[in-house]
């Protein structure tokens, strides 16, 4: 008994042992601590968004019936015959959305599926990081690009196109988000195993029916999360539509028509100087709110979308 | 040229010369002998290399015409690389090399001439892999899309072939009343006959397994078993296992494969009664591998 | 650090800019000056909340404002810089609108007319049957203000459904690229894009039409739309050497600047009168906080020397 | 239908490969629209804004003058403004990103966590300017600073920087953690000797990612209000004396690269649309910059590490 | 106390009561051999637990100093899940269980108390892995990290003893010159030796094996079974193997498992050449596994 307590090999005397375990214990614990207070950062910034949002909506909502905001269909928030209708604003979104959405789509996934199955990977590697370029270029740009080229080359085709309008910014917007659309889809394919695809090429299959009728399936959760984010991202998208759409909350989802979407209309008013509590001032958030609404929706639907096609391979 | 034929009589794989002198000549010799069915396909020196590594050297076998060969051996030895080079599969990946022939009898095409399209070898032999990959589609579309590949539109005429090529693959009776669930939701043996189901609608004139049941439970490794001893009546099968169990029980034919070489040749009974080299007689007694 | 800080309205920007970017220049980077552009009505609730030095202003300072000044114990001084005409664009393209009077532009532009008056044939029979899209400032410019007050009767009352901007970029490319469309906005913005654009006549109250210009601006015949601009200097902010240098610089180039960026000067006499008054301590503003239209540039003098 | 002999059999081939053929030219198209649109876009700015991209363009502030004006206090802003942002979301980022990884056992907390970080990333970028008026401008009374620019770009990065850490992290093989526990290490000593330095090639891709994307956001910095002429720079972050640093700056105002590009795109006068193409082109080169380190990284850097 | 050391007097391990009573074969052939060594470490009744899934039923073992113990087994029997609860590895996942005690000699704690952090017994024992997974750092480095963690900075003390750990794992002759060049640079025997000295700098008490060569080429897998053989000298060792040569070659004692039971422990020797449980033996001849 006395032999074996005095042939301790450790070092230390047990006391010791247990005070340094103490105090690594304590930094550990504060350590931790730091780091889950990081993580906290992300939700309070959640918080925040949310706790902006509507308590400034809260005070618009007090003056504007939620019923006449989502009814009428006149934005003039600003003038002397104030309606506070967001249709027009919503219309201006979803038609510049749209319009995004037909182009990127179609080009998105055409692109994807070429990468992932038709093009050899010495080209796919090529490619790919123009592509991420394209999707790292300043919306700002892109702006200045709808106004000064794209815009005054669609008037040529389309004579009398008013010089702002949904439709050139929309299509400018869908080629800035083609990477986005592509570059998740085409990630979503090459996670098909190749045992998929041999099994459709052992059947005879070409290369095209192998992409549309095998790993496009297969691939759909994903395939269809990119063209949410895609989505998700055309709507909140401002900068393109605040400076090649017009500024005219106009009720039309016509894309030859100039009109004001609901982040445009935010930065406008930005761009002016909205005294602090004023009905103009929280018009922002109500719209703000608005927009989060939709993108949220977007988020879940994406959730929903995963779960439900998720890949049984 | 007559141990091609002959498996049972002399050792192993016939000479390269042999072969490479007369194509076809296994088929002749194989039609006149009394105890071997004819050839259907045959390797000619076939080689193949992925890359710089030469995964096969210089193969020289038969597979006769409705009945089924077996190639073991121990793991990494080329058999599922022999198996896919039959339907060309390597052509899905750059860097691979095949030599010699691999000829389709009877119109004794020969499988990796360039100038062959390999889709067209591959509308003509059926392939079923280790792991089941039904496609992710109901079971209908499944069976059905080796036709729709091929153009078929007519709704009844893939009725007819779906259900004929389920009930080929005696799946019929377990899913005649959910062809349109998806064929996830099918059990692994299940899918595994799926598989082979889709392969039937085709009227493949060549059936490849790749350790069909290397994936499943011994219930359903019986049943694809089993179907394998019909299939055997219409269509010439060629099967890679790794369980010699199982290749003594459906095959009729069994090569032994050892690092990229084919060892010895012959008929199953023969082979793992009284194997004639050594080396086959180590692996199959288990003092190997 | 020492930072003139200006902000204000967009019409008086180009020549604040100047200003800044000369003294910045000529000072060797001692005096800072950042000039920020809210509109009119943004600077005004800026400064009176005391966050800036010097606002800008396209119209006198307001009832509302002054009162906001006054509570928050903000005494300012009114310096007219120069005369602007707010002028009426259309697109060149546009052969239909020779003049217009002020009566047609209130048909246009008051609050009746919003999702109403759509077709250029509603504001005359003359005119063909084609979309009326409106291009106008900000509704928190004083550019708005003066044109509402001139044309509606009322500061502020206008319809809403048009492409409002602050920026006017947006209004000169709208209006030039868009056959069908009309705007207003100041004098500078259209000289500088006199190819793009056309200016329309308009009628006065002595019933003739008349193009906005330095000429038809001194003589008071461009009216009501002619207006003068101003800066407002907060009397405090006035105590720190590098606002006044500032605003001395400001005073004594104004008339070359103003000439430089395409507004009328006003006469000599107008800076001397605003820097005595400066230096006499007279704070507050000549207009009574009313929306005033048609001051013609005498009228100006002669109120600025009564202060 | 289905063939029975060969000649049908190549018939059908024939087919399905001319479909292969015409997929395979429309999806070349498909991505010369999206490389072509970039290399069109590109050129124009270059072309348009050549004439202006010399020394002085970098190095002259902002000028009513297009030919003399430049992005001096421009890029000084955008870099400062980074500097808040890097400082900000890195550290905050990578913290959140090892706590989910190496700290957190999967619990409801951390499941919010997540939730909230994936739907964080969804969030419009002009909702972060609302977050940023409403809390760092008006509830903080940080005002229209660097610093409330920076810690907007920041949060708005945060997202990006949590999600590159935590696939950092998680593509280190467990085998090498355990080999660090199985000494004794402690799990900061495991993620500080470890986890981090091995994750660093990953994370360092998503900052720079973050980065590039920050440095172009224009939307959430004018909704904070950063539309000014300003032809001074900030006080320099480093200060005359001990400890050498200066935080002055961080109250300054502002203006970035993209706000100039607006700024001047916003201008009627066509002289400035080529600034702004210039100004366009200098900012493409900076994103395309930050976004060549980060395909360098992926492709140099995590070769050194190979488990 | 004395039974500690001589468990071939009385029960294996230090608490009578766990052992004493325990009718374990493997306690009754440890006992019956004459001369044991003194034990190291030993585990009571330890169970394990996978979240609801039991891997370790009531295992009692002991570790004899400065011999080498060899686990074996058929797969998933869980050796590795023993293994790695002698060093805490468990609690680095959530819903595991320990159940009953692993003591470590002489001062008898039980590793397995909560109260124990399990830094501490990660900082008196060892574990070499299945893979080599040396730190993406200096070959230096790898050596000295343990020491570092350990709050030693004196650049010459840590010289001596990474100098002493590889020559401790027979490397320094191969990796003197280059210490600083980073350790993937080497071939998978020496990043293993390499993990080798990484535990030995530290002086540990014992030393855990999990399958150390499974990833090496036979000459790399003699090269670590001759350093095993030297460090037997130094310290107590337990090395997981599926490789029962291999266990024959290298371990003084060996224990079979099965299927989370421990069926037989006793002198290598004996349990390879006479095993008493039948079990063993179907195991040891190749019968079953
Ligand atoms: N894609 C590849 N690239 C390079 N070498 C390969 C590739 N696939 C297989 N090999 C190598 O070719 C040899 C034969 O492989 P193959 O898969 O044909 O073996 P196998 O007999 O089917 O083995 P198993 O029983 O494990 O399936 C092996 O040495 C293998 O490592
Ligand atoms: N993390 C885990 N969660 C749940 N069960 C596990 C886990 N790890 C191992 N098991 C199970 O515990 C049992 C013992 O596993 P263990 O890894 O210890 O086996 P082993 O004897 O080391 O086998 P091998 O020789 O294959 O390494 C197996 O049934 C295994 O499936
Ligand atoms: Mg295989
Ligand atoms: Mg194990
Ligand atoms: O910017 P304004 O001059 O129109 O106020």
């Amino acid at each position: 008994m006395e032999s074996l307590e005095s042939a301790s090999f450790e070092p230390l005397r047990v006391s010791d042992r247990l005070a340094r375990k103490a105090l690594r214990n304590t930094k550990e614990r504060v350590i931790e601590a730091l780091l889950f207070a990081a993580a906290g950062v992300s939700v309070l910034t959640t918080v925040g968004i949310v706790w902006v949002l509507v308590s400034e909506s809260y005070h618009f909502f007090t003056v504007v019936p939620i019923w006449s905001f989502l009814t009428d269909t006149m934005w003039t928030p600003l003038f002397a015959d104030a309606h506070y209708g967001i249709l027009p604003l919503l219309a201006g979104t979803l038609t510049t959305s749209l319009v995004a959405v037909v182009v990127a789509i179609p080009l998105g996934t055409t692109i994807a599926i070429y990468l992932s199955e038709f093009a050899r990977p010495a080209v796919r590697e090529a490619v790919k990081p123009f592509l991420e370029l394209l999707g790292g270029i300043p919306s700002i740009v892109y702006g200045y690009f709808a106004l000064i080229v794209v815009i005054p080359l669609l008037q040529l085709l389309i004579p009398g196109l008013p010089g702002f309008n949904m439709l050139g910014a929309g299509i400018v917007m869908g080629i800035a988000i083609i990477p986005y659309v592509s570059s998740l889809a085409e990630d979503a394919m090459r996670a098909v195993p190749m045992s998929m695809r041999e099994g459709s090429y052992a059947m005879g299959g070409t290369k095209f029916q192998t992409a549309v009728r095998v790993v496009i399936p297969a691939a759909l959760s994903g395939i269809l999360s990119a063209y949410i984010l895609g989505v998700s991202r055309a709507v909140g998208e401002t900068m393109i539509v605040a400076v090649a759409a017009g500024m005219q909350p106009n009720f039309t989802m016509n894309p030859m028509e100039p009109a004001q979407t609901i982040s445009a209309y935010i930065v406008q008013v930005a761009l002016g100087d909205l005294p602090h509590g004023s009905i103009g001032y929280q018009s922002i958030f109500a719209a703000g709110l608005s927009l989060m609404l939709m993108t949220l929706l977007l988020n879940v639907a994406g959730h929903f979308v995963r779960r439900r096609y998720r890949e049984a391979y | 040229m007559r141990s091609i034929d002959r498996p049972d009589r002399q050792a192993a794989t016939p000479t390269a010369a042999s072969v490479a002198g007369a194509p076809n000549a296994h088929a002749r010799d194989a039609r006149s002998l009394p105890d071997t069915p004819p050839v259907k396909a045959a390797a000619e020196n076939f080689s193949f290399y992925y890359g710089q590594f030469q995964a096969l050297k210089s193969i020289t076998l038969p597979v006769y015409e409705k009945h089924v060969t077996a190639l073991i051996g121990p793991s990494g030895c080329g058999k599922s690389t022999l198996l896919r080079a039959c339907n060309r599969m390597h052509d899905l990946y750059p860097g691979n090399r095949y030599e010699g022939a691999i000829r389709l009898l009877p119109d004794n095409t020969n499988l990796l001439d360039p100038a062959v399209d390999p889709i067209e070898v591959r509308m003509r032999i059926g392939m079923v892999f280790q792991k089941p990959n039904p496609f992710p589609k109901s079971i209908y579309e499944n069976v059905a899309y080796g036709l729709r590949i091929r153009g078929e539109k007519s709704r009844s005429v893939l009725d007819g072939r779906v259900e004929e090529a389920l009930k080929g693959a005696a799946l019929w009776a377990e899913v005649a009343h959910r062809l349109n669930e998806p064929a996830f939701a099918l059990s692994g043996g299940q899918q595994q006959r799926l598989c082979i189901a889709r392969c039937l609608a085709t009227d493949p004139e060549v059936l490849l397994f790749d350790e069909p049941t290397s994936a499943l439970d011994p219930i359903a490794t019986a049943s694809i078993e089993e179907l394998i001893d019909q299939l055997r009546q219409k269509v010439t099968i060629l099967i890679v296992t790794h369980n010699m169990q199982q290749a003594a029980r459906v095959s009729d034919f069994t090569a032994y494969m050892y690092l990229g070489e084919l060892i010895e040749f012959g008929r199953t009974r023969q082979l793992f009664v009284n194997p004639v080299r050594r080396e086959t007689e180590d692996y199959i007694t288990g003092r190997f591998g | 650090q020492s930072i003139v800080k200006v902000d204000g309205s967009s019409t008086v920007f180009p020549i604040t800019e100047a200003v800044a970017e000369d003294i910045q220049k000529a000072r060797k980077g001692s005096v800072k000056v950042t000039v920020g552009i809210s509109g009119t009505g943004g600077g005004f609730k800026k400064f009176c909340r005391g966050e800036i030095d010097v606002s800008g202003a396209s119209r006198p300072i307001m009832k509302k404002e002054m009162e906001a000044c006054a509570s928050a114990g903000i005494r300012y001084y009114e310096l007219p810089v120069a005369f602007d005409a707010l002028t009426v664009i259309v697109n060149p393209k546009n052969t239909f609108v020779k003049q217009l009077t002020v009566e047609q532009l209130k048909k246009m532009w008051e609050p009746d007319a919003q999702g109403k008056v759509t077709s250029w044939k509603q504001i005359d029979s003359s005119f063909p049957d084609v979309p009326l899209k409106l291009f106008g400032a900000g509704s928190d410019s004083g550019t708005f203000d003066y044109f509402t007050e001139a044309v509606v009767g009322k500061a502020k009352a206008s319809r809403g459904d048009f492409t409002a901007s602050e920026d006017d970029n947006v209004l000169v490319q709208g209006v030039s690229r868009d056959q069908e469309a009309i705007g207003y906005l100041g004098y500078a913005y259209y000289a500088e894009n006199q190819g793009k654009l056309r200016a329309v006549p308009i009628v006065n109250k002595e019933g003739k039409a008349v193009s906005p210009g330095p000429d038809s601006v001194i003589s008071g015949a461009y009216n009501p739309l002619s207006r003068p601009i101003f800066i407002y200097v907060s009397e405090k902010a006035l105590e720190r050497p590098e606002v006044r240098d500032f605003v001395t610089y400001y005073m004594k180039n104004a008339s070359n600047l103003a000439t430089e960026v395409k507004y009328v000067p006003l006469p000599p006499k107008a800076y001397e009168t605003a820097m005595e008054n400066m230096s006499k301590k007279k704070v507050g503003t000549v207009f009574g906080g009313e929306a005033e239209v048609g001051v013609t540039i005498e009228s100006l003098l002669s109120r600025e020397a009564k202060l | 239908m289905i063939p029975a002999d060969l000649s049908g059999i190549q018939r059908i081939i024939r087919r399905n490969k001319r479909r292969d053929l015409i997929f395979a030219i429309f999806g070349f198209i498909a991505l010369l629209i999206g490389v072509l649109t970039f290399l069109a876009l590109f050129l124009q700015m270059a072309f348009a804004g050549w004439e202006r991209l010399t020394p002085e363009f970098f190095t002259s502030f902002p000028s009513r003058r297009a030919g003399q004006a430049g992005i001096l206090s421009a890029w000084v802003g955008s870099v400062l403004v980074m500097l808040v942002t890097a400082v900000s979301a890195v550290p905050l980022g990578v913290a959140a990103g090892v706590y989910l990884e190496e700290y957190a056992t999967r619990s409801l907390v951390t499941d919010l966590i997540e939730i909230n970080v994936t739907n964080l990333a969804g969030v419009p970028s002009i909702v972060y300017g609302l977050l940023a008026l409403g809390v760092f401008v008006y509830a903080f009374g940080l005002g229209q600073s660097i610093l409330s620019a920076g810690l907007t770009l920041g949060l708005l990065i945060l997202p990006v920087v949590i999600v590159a850490t935590r696939e950092a992290i998680r593509s280190i093989p467990q085998h090498i953690r355990e080999g660090a526990y199985a000494l004794g290490a402690t799990r900061w000593q495991v993620t500080r000797d470890h986890i981090v330095p091995y994750s660093m090639p990953g994370i360092l891709t998503g900052v720079i990612i973050g980065m590039s994307r920050a440095i172009g956001e224009t939307a959430p910095v004018i909704t904070i209000g950063a539309l000014t002429f300003i032809a001074f720079l900030p006080e320099s972050p480093i200060g005359p004396e001990f400890p050498w640093l200066n935080f002055e700056w961080l109250k300054s105002g502002f203006t970035v690269m993209p706000i100039q590009m607006f700024n001047w795109t916003s201008r009627p006068e066509e002289a400035f649309q080529q600034n702004a193409a210039a100004a366009g082109f200098v900012l493409v080169l900076m994103t395309l910059a930050m976004n060549a380190i980060s395909i360098w990284i992926r492709y140099h850097l995590r070769k050194d590490i190979k488990w």
